[in-house]
């Protein structure tokens, strides 16, 4: 079948006038794949997640997308690819409804309202909350709205996600009903990235792990590998 | 029926306020005048009152256009068809002017306009539009000739002129007029400068002029620029021989109280000036009314709203009837004589255009505090003093 | 061009643009408390002008002399607006809060009308009446003073934000008014301080420029256009750069209307405007 | 110390909490735990002035001051280090600092702790001319806590904060809860890492759609089947 | 979701459809009622008031861009309609249209750069592009100037749309507002109208959904010129003189934005409210008090300014929803928040 990684990064690079927030980073994500992506505060996680869905252009290095070089390429044009994200900082439509931010999404597949809605309504039940579809966003607690976001990228239909600290913020057992659905999306065939600081939540589901300390990737493995790496435990985990 | 209406437009809020609620007083005491609740000298035009419609009072709705062209539409649309006014008159801004008689050419009712000066209103073809004032093309020929006239008392030079107007309508025609003029009559235009009359600060203006050092400025503005300019041309040291203003701003009652001694030797075309009451005694009589009235003299602008209202006046009462097509007829067939009105005109008769071609303007000059009539030479009150001093040597 | 006139061009200017800059600060101060475009500046300067002509009418106090007086009264006229009319609106769109600003600038102009008449009135003579010559460089003595009163002015300004407790809890309002609540600090106070210093930047303005300008209810209008543009120009928010963009303002007005036409120099201001804007969307010192 | 009697406060008309009610000695570390949206954070607003009450009162150092302004009570010795940090990016390090010590007219106090500050979180010292936007997320909270303490408050409370911060990190936030508590401070703490929370607590209140449905001491709640099923994921 | 909700959802728009029609008979019959001709003239520049509002709404309310300079498109719709009309003797019919494409292409020039920026630097640079554009009118010959543009009196009836009756203008414009109307209904209605909103709330992350920023503010910006220019040609055949400080004047942008803003922005009938709201306060505060000369006019005129924006700060229409709320009986799930714009 397709040969080609989903996505190939190639010695990316990222500064912010003299700061380095991002520095020669490759790694490549396979189809279906779910990657966690640790690393301390500051250490580009975000960063890297702005780069891939075109927010950033990058300042070195190479984006491949399913084989096609999309480096610099705008957040409209990965969307339409088939890049989707949420924010770390939540971002719904605050004077829409939960249903309306979610028709959002799916118009970029399909114009016709009606349409979208019905596809809407499909993503909402698929993150629980068709309870919420007519309330105002900006009335959701801030989980909701963050699986309101996850909800509104799936409708975009894509082929890798981007998940910025989705679990942040939830006890143990909304963790657990998060990595499920991180799960589900697996099962749709749909690739994810996912940074977390909560490795109750990434660990347990993670295929991979890349870690990101001071802009540079120093180490790449599954969670086992990762839990034991001393670099890891030196820069991150601790203990 | 015993009280006729009529609706007076002027610019009474905005920047141009302090000139139109001058207008309003001045209208006000020509219909009193009419209306004999204050004796009026004799002879004067709107003195006798209306007899022909039985004695009948006129009173004056006022309209505030607020000096834009579609306020002064609806003004006039209202005046007339919910106020039921009988004739119009304003609207001292030469675009509301245009807009307002547009509505009433529309509606058949005559529009007296007293003071605006713009060329164009009259060539418009209407025929529900009159104008008692000379018309800029009159006043800009006045400028040559004046000049001629003194290169040839003084034996002087002064073909080197800078044109310096502010840039609206008004602005803009003379500027072209004066061109025109300029070329036909062998004036050499040394700067021609046309700025915005909303500004902060005129010092490029000023520069430009001083650094081509022409003989003569020519110069229209309103009130806030003409100050402006006259503080802007003190400071930067710069007298030319002649500052050559287009009446408005500069024969603002305002004008001399707020610039006092450095409004001297300013000379400015007129319409109006109160030592002409030395040939026509009326105008120091009504002058008089008028100042016991608000505290202030006639100055060109009022002289020239009260006239329009008393021209007004003397039509209605001819035609001694409210009908639009008696009061138009009426003032076709004016014929004022020049003994008749507050102005040095040669009277008031309407051409086919519906503008007066008996009137004629002057020149004034800044002497010792007063507007002196210093051109024509034959009506003058006192010689022009030229060149003007510098400013170090006042 | 000679030497000489170019010389006397950049001097005119400088001065204007201090001028400007002076106008300027007060607005680009309350919107970067606030985030709040207040339309009713320029009746600010004009409602210090009026102060000014009528400490000199009644009392024959110049205008200069009556500074600290213009200042204080005008302090009281912010606070005043403030407590009436913009704390109702804080929590409004943006949109309203235009319209509010909007509102009272007419109204401010009408009871200005109201009160002292349209007429335009001038101080004849000041302290500060005359010109100074620096050899072929002509220019007036008011004009000279309100410069130097834009760098003062600025100058105060700047350290009261940047070296004072007060003026970094103002500082900490206008980043996040909650978390400022949190250290302790009332941010009605600081909002409505914001007001009275504006108001005061704009009295002071208007007590220098009634020195050498007419003063008549609508004479907001003449600068307040100019007024935005440094503001927007040096970054909303930025006395610095308000500063800063006041002189260039001034510089490039009187240079582009000498050399280009006096017709087009607010256009060419204006066309200044969206070229830095277009390389430097907030401004030359505007904050994120 | 602080008396929270049943208050009641909603966003936009919607109730976000119905029923709470908490009580603090002096010198106790207190954790409100509870699941997402349930009304912590509105719970410590409430209690800070932030968010008007509905009902209820709350009680400092035996005083009524439910009608007292927000900013009055950090005078009064209640502070709130909130949700997200809320700091002053583009002010400096020393500068956020000082802010904290707005309230405080003594200026020795006020050196006092901000040598504490300096010397507990070197890095503080080391950056205090940074601005405080460009600090890692964790060096963020250790400045948001040191701001909150410069007010010398008597009674601190802390929203989530070892939220976003990187596990290495957690724990000394942790221990500068104890620390700060070491000073004489009581500490009201909510967390949704509900284990560490509840560890260093003396006692603990869980809270469920508005209304306090549990008190407990710290370890008589980690030990119940309750809240280990509902917040522990046991 | 069950019927019952579907059903629901569209109850409310069915009804204000009836609101709707019931709304437009009433306009069709007004100035049989109201003959008087000034009063008259008062319902039309209600109307040419609440056209340029619906107007600008399509890109300061739904798409959040506050724009503060559309005389400019209001002006080039004047003046391209009336230059053709006098220089080539073109109907008005296809010199509106002209007008408005020319300020749509403008509209498109204009936003390419400044789009780039945001809130209150974006509004700044719209006023910069009005007012640069007022001064090079006012300083073109081509254009007369200052001096302005009249409008041939000689000939009149609807291949010239001029009139000397009131009510031909009042249909056509009240047919432009309907189409004003319309043209933002189905904004609203469709993809567009979400996007729109989207682009308000949260650009970046419309972007990340894939809403490309530009393309949609261009269409907003375009639709809202093309439709303002078609008010400017009204004008122009209305008032039958035109000059640059009557068209293309700063007032005139600030009039368009208050009307939109007083009504309610972001909704479809909110500036039609706004108008007929303004347009009352500024033609009976000027008709009452405004012969005075002591600047009374302006002294009511902008308290009620201030007072609506003290007291009503979402439009006059968020005031209404906001009473509504508070009547007994009303049903929470009906309650939707409409934020107006996002601060940038
Ligand atoms: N737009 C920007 N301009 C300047 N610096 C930036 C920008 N965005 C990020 N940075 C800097 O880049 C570095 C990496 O930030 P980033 O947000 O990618 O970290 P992160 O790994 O996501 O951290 P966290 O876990 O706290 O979210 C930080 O020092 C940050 O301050
Ligand atoms: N600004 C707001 N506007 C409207 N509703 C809000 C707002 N903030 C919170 N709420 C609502 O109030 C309720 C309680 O929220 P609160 O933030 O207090 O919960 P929390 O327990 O702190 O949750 P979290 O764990 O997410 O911080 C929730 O239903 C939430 O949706
Ligand atoms: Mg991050
Ligand atoms: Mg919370």
């Amino acid at each position: 079948m397709n040969t080609a990684p989903l996505l190939a990064v190639d010695g990316l690079g990222k500064a912010f006038d003299g700061l380095v927030a991002n520095r020669d980073i490759s790694f490549v994500i396979h189809h279906g794949e779910i990657v966690g992506l640790i690393g301390p505060n500051g250490a580009g996680k975000t960063t890297l997640f702005n780069c891939l869905a075109g927010f950033h252009t990058p300042t070195t290095g190479r984006i491949a997308f399913e084989g096609r070089d999309v480096t610099g390429s705008t957040p409209e044009a990965a969307a339409a690819l088939g890049i989707a994200r949420t924010f770390q900082i939540v971002r719904v439509f605050q004077s829409m409804t939960a249903l309306e931010n979610v028709m959002v999404g799916a118009m970029l597949r399909n114009k016709r309202v009606a349409e979208a809605r019905d596809r809407a309504e499909e993503e909402l039940a698929f993150v629980g909350l068709s309870h919420r579809a007519d309330t105002p966003a900006s009335d959701l607690t801030v989980s909701e709205q963050k699986r309101l976001e996850v909800a509104r990228a799936l409708a975009t239909e894509p082929k890798l996600i981007l998940l910025d600290e989705v679990m942040a913020g939830l006890n143990p057992t909304e963790v657990r009903e998060a990595s499920a659905l991180v799960h589900r999306i697996h099962q749709r065939g749909i690739a994810s990235i996912i940074v977390e600081h909560v490795m109750e939540g990434i660990m347990p589901i993670a295929h991979r792990m890349l870690v990101l300390d001071y802009g540079a990737k120093i180490a790449d493995g599954t969670p086992a590998e990762i839990a034991e790496n001393p670099a890891v435990i030196a820069a991150y985990l601790g203990e | 029926e015993d009280e006729i209406r009529i609706g007076v437009i002027y610019p009474l809020t905005g920047a141009a306020a302090s000139t139109g609620v001058e207008l309003k007083a001045a209208a006000e005491l020509a219909a009193a005048i009419v209306n004999k609740e204050i004796p009026a000298p004799p002879g004067l035009v709107a003195g006798i009152g209306l007899p022909h419609l039985n004695g009948a009072k006129i009173k004056l709705i006022f309209g505030d256009h607020q000096g834009n062209p579609q306020v002064g539409a609806t003004e006039a649309e209202r005046l007339i068809t919910s106020e039921k006014v009988v004739a119009l008159t304003g609207a001292y801004f030469s675009n509301v002017t245009a807009t307002a008689s547009q509505v009433a050419e529309r509606y058949g009712v005559p529009f007296l306009n007293g003071e605006s000066s713009s060329a164009s209103l009259t060539q418009r073809k209407f025929k529900w539009f009159f104008r008692t004032t000379p018309h800029d093309d009159l006043f800009v020929g006045n400028f040559f000739t004046f000049l001629g006239d003194m290169e040839k008392k003084t034996g002087d030079k002064l073909r080197s002129v800078a044109l310096f107007n502010e840039n609206t309508l008004w602005g803009n025609e003379t500027t072209k007029l004066q061109v025109k003029l300029a070329e036909e009559q062998k004036f050499t235009i040394a700067e021609k400068i046309l700025y915005p009359a909303k500004t902060t600060q005129m010092t490029s203006e000023v520069q430009r002029i001083k650094a081509a050092a022409p003989a003569v400025i020519m110069q229209s503005s309103y009130l806030g620029d003409a100050i402006l300019s006259m503080k802007t041309y003190k400071e930067l040291g710069f007298s030319p021989k002649m500052l050559l203003a287009n009446d408005a701003g500069f024969n603002d009652s305002e004008f001399l109280k707020t610039m006092g001694k450095d409004g001297e030797f300013v000379i400015s075309r007129e319409v109006w000036a109160l030592d002409q009451a030395e040939r026509n005694p009326l105008i120091k009589q009504v002058n008089d009314l008028m100042h016991q009235r608000t505290g202030v003299n006639f100055n060109g602008n009022s002289a020239r709203a009260f006239t329009g209202i008393a021209v007004l006046a003397d039509a209605l009462d001819r035609a001694g009837s409210t009908k639009p097509d008696a009061i138009r007829e009426a003032l076709q067939k004016t014929d004022i004589p020049a003994s008749g009105l507050i102005m040095p005109w040669k009277g008031v008769k309407f051409d086919a255009n519906g503008q007066n071609e008996l009137g004629q303007g002057i020149i004034v000059q800044v002497q010792g505090g007063q507007y002196v009539t210093v051109w024509p030479f034959d009506v003058a009150t006192k010689p022009v003093v030229y060149p003007m001093p510098a400013w170090d040597g006042r | 061009m000679t030497a000489d006139i170019f010389i006397q061009v950049l001097v005119s200017g400088l001065l204007i643009g201090l001028i400007y800059a002076l106008v300027a600060v007060g607005l680009t101060l309350i919107f970067g408390v606030m985030d709040i475009v207040n339309f009713a500046h320029g009746e600010f300067l004009m409602l210090g002008m009026y102060a000014s002509f009528w400490a000199f009418a009644l009392f024959a106090i110049d205008p200069i002399v009556a500074l600290p007086l213009t200042a204080l009264l005008l302090f009281a006229v912010g606070v005043i607006v403030y407590q009436t009319v913009i704390r109702r609106i804080l929590k409004a769109p943006m949109l309203s809060q235009i319209f509010a600003t909007f509102g009272l600038m007419i109204l401010l102009r009408g009871l200005a009308q109201f009160f002292w008449k349209p007429d335009h009135r001038l101080i004849p003579h000041s302290l500060v009446s005359g010109n100074i010559a620096l050899g072929p460089v002509q220019f007036g003595l008011p004009q000279f003073v309100a410069a130097l009163g834009a760098v003062g002015v600025t100058g105060a300004l700047w350290m009261f934000l940047h070296r004072t407790r007060l003026g970094t809890a103002l500082e900490a309002t206008a980043i996040d008014r909650e978390a400022a609540t949190l250290m302790g600090i009332d941010g009605q106070k600081m909002f409505a301080l914001a007001w009275g210093i504006g108001a005061a930047c704009a009295g002071l303005a208007g007590g220098l420029i009634a020195t050498f300008f007419p003063i008549f209810p609508e004479v907001g209008s003449n600068f307040i256009l100019i007024a935005f543009v440094v503001v927007v120009l040096g970054g909303f928010g930025s006395v610095t750069g308000a500063f800063l963009a006041g002189i260039i303002v001034g510089l490039i007005e009187v240079l582009g209307g000498f050399l280009i036409g006096p017709e087009y120099k607010t256009a060419i201001v204006l066309s200044l405007l969206l070229v830095v804007l277009l390389v430097r969307p907030r401004g030359l010192l505007g904050k994120a | 110390m602080l008396q929270v009697r049943n208050i009641q406060s909603s966003y936009r008309r919607v109730p976000a909490i119905r029923d709470v009610s908490l009580t603090l000695n002096r010198g106790e570390i207190v954790a409100l735990v509870g699941g997402n949206g349930n009304g912590k954070s509105t719970t410590l607003r409430a209690v800070a002035g932030l968010n008007a009450l509905d009902g209820g009162s709350v009680l400092l150092k035996g005083q009524d001051i439910s009608s007292v302004s927000a900013h009055e009570r950090v005078k009064r010795g209640l502070v709130l280090v909130p949700e997200g940090r809320r700091l002053f990016p583009r002010l400096t390090v020393e500068q956020n600092l000082m802010l904290g010590g707005f309230t405080t007219s003594d200026a020795a106090k006020r050196e006092e702790t901000l040598q504490f500050a300096y010397d507990t979180f070197t890095v503080l010292g080391e950056r205090r001319k940074q601005q405080a936007g460009t600090l890692s997320g964790g060096e963020q909270q250790m400045l948001a806590m040191c701001r909150g303490l410069m007010s010398q408050p008597d009674l601190l409370m802390l929203d989530e904060p070892s939220w976003g911060v990187a596990p290495k990190l957690v724990t000394r936030i942790f221990e500068t809860i104890q620390l700060i508590r070491r000073r004489g401070i009581t500490v009201l703490l909510v967390e949704q890492n509900v284990h560490r929370a509840l560890e260093i607590a003396d006692r603990g209140y869980v809270i469920q759609t508005g209304r306090v449905v549990m008190e407990g001491s710290g370890q008589d709640l980690l030990g119940n089947d309750e809240v280990r099923q509902a917040y522990l994921g046991m | 979701m069950t019927t019952g909700t579907t059903l629901s959802r569209k109850a409310p728009i069915s009804r204000k459809a009836m609101g709707t029609g019931a709304l437009l008979a009433l306009a069709a019959v007004l100035p049989l009622a109201i003959t008087e001709p000034s009063q008259q003239n008062f319902l039309i520049l209600i109307l040419m008031g609440a056209q340029m509002g619906v107007a600008w709404n399509i890109v300061g309310g739904y798409a959040g861009q506050v724009s503060l300079g559309h005389a400019v498109f209001y002006g080039i719709g004047a003046y391209t309609s009336t230059m053709l009309l006098t220089t080539l003797g073109l109907t008005p019919w296809i010199g509106a249209l002209a007008g408005g494409l020319l300020a749509a292409l403008f509209a498109l020039a204009m936003g390419w750069p400044c789009f780039r920026l945001k809130g209150h630097y974006f509004a700044m640079a719209t006023i910069a592009v009005a007012e640069i554009m007022q001064i090079l009118v006012t300083n073109s010959d081509f254009l007369e100037g200052a001096v302005g543009l009249y409008l041939p009196m000689d000939r009149g009836g609807w291949g010239w749309l001029i009139f000397l009756s009131k009510l031909p203008y009042y249909y056509i414009i009240l047919g432009l507002l309907v189409l004003t109307v319309l043209v933002s209904w189905a904004i609203e209605r469709s993809h567009i109208g979400y996007y729109f909103r989207a682009i308000k709330d949260e650009p970046e992350a419309a972007r990340a959904l894939g809403v490309s920023l530009t393309r949609y503010k261009l269409i907003a910006l375009s639709v809202s010129a093309f439709l303002t220019a078609m008010g400017g040609s009204f004008y122009a055949q209305k008032e039958m003189f035109i000059d640059p400080g009557s068209v293309f004047a700063g007032t005139i942008s600030i009039k368009i934005a208050l009307i939109a803003i007083l009504g309610g922005v972001g909704r479809l009938t909110g500036p039609v409210l706004g108008a007929v709201i303004l347009i009352t306060i500024e033609e009976y505060s000027r008709t009452l008090f405004g012969s005075t000369g002591s600047g009374t006019d302006m002294i009511i005129y902008a308290a009620m300014i201030i007072l609506v924006a003290v007291f009503s700060p979402s439009g006059v229409l968020g005031l209404l929803g906001d009473l509504r709320r508070h009547l007994p009986g009303a049903k929470p799930a009906a309650v939707k928040t409409e934020k107006m714009e996002v601060r940038p």
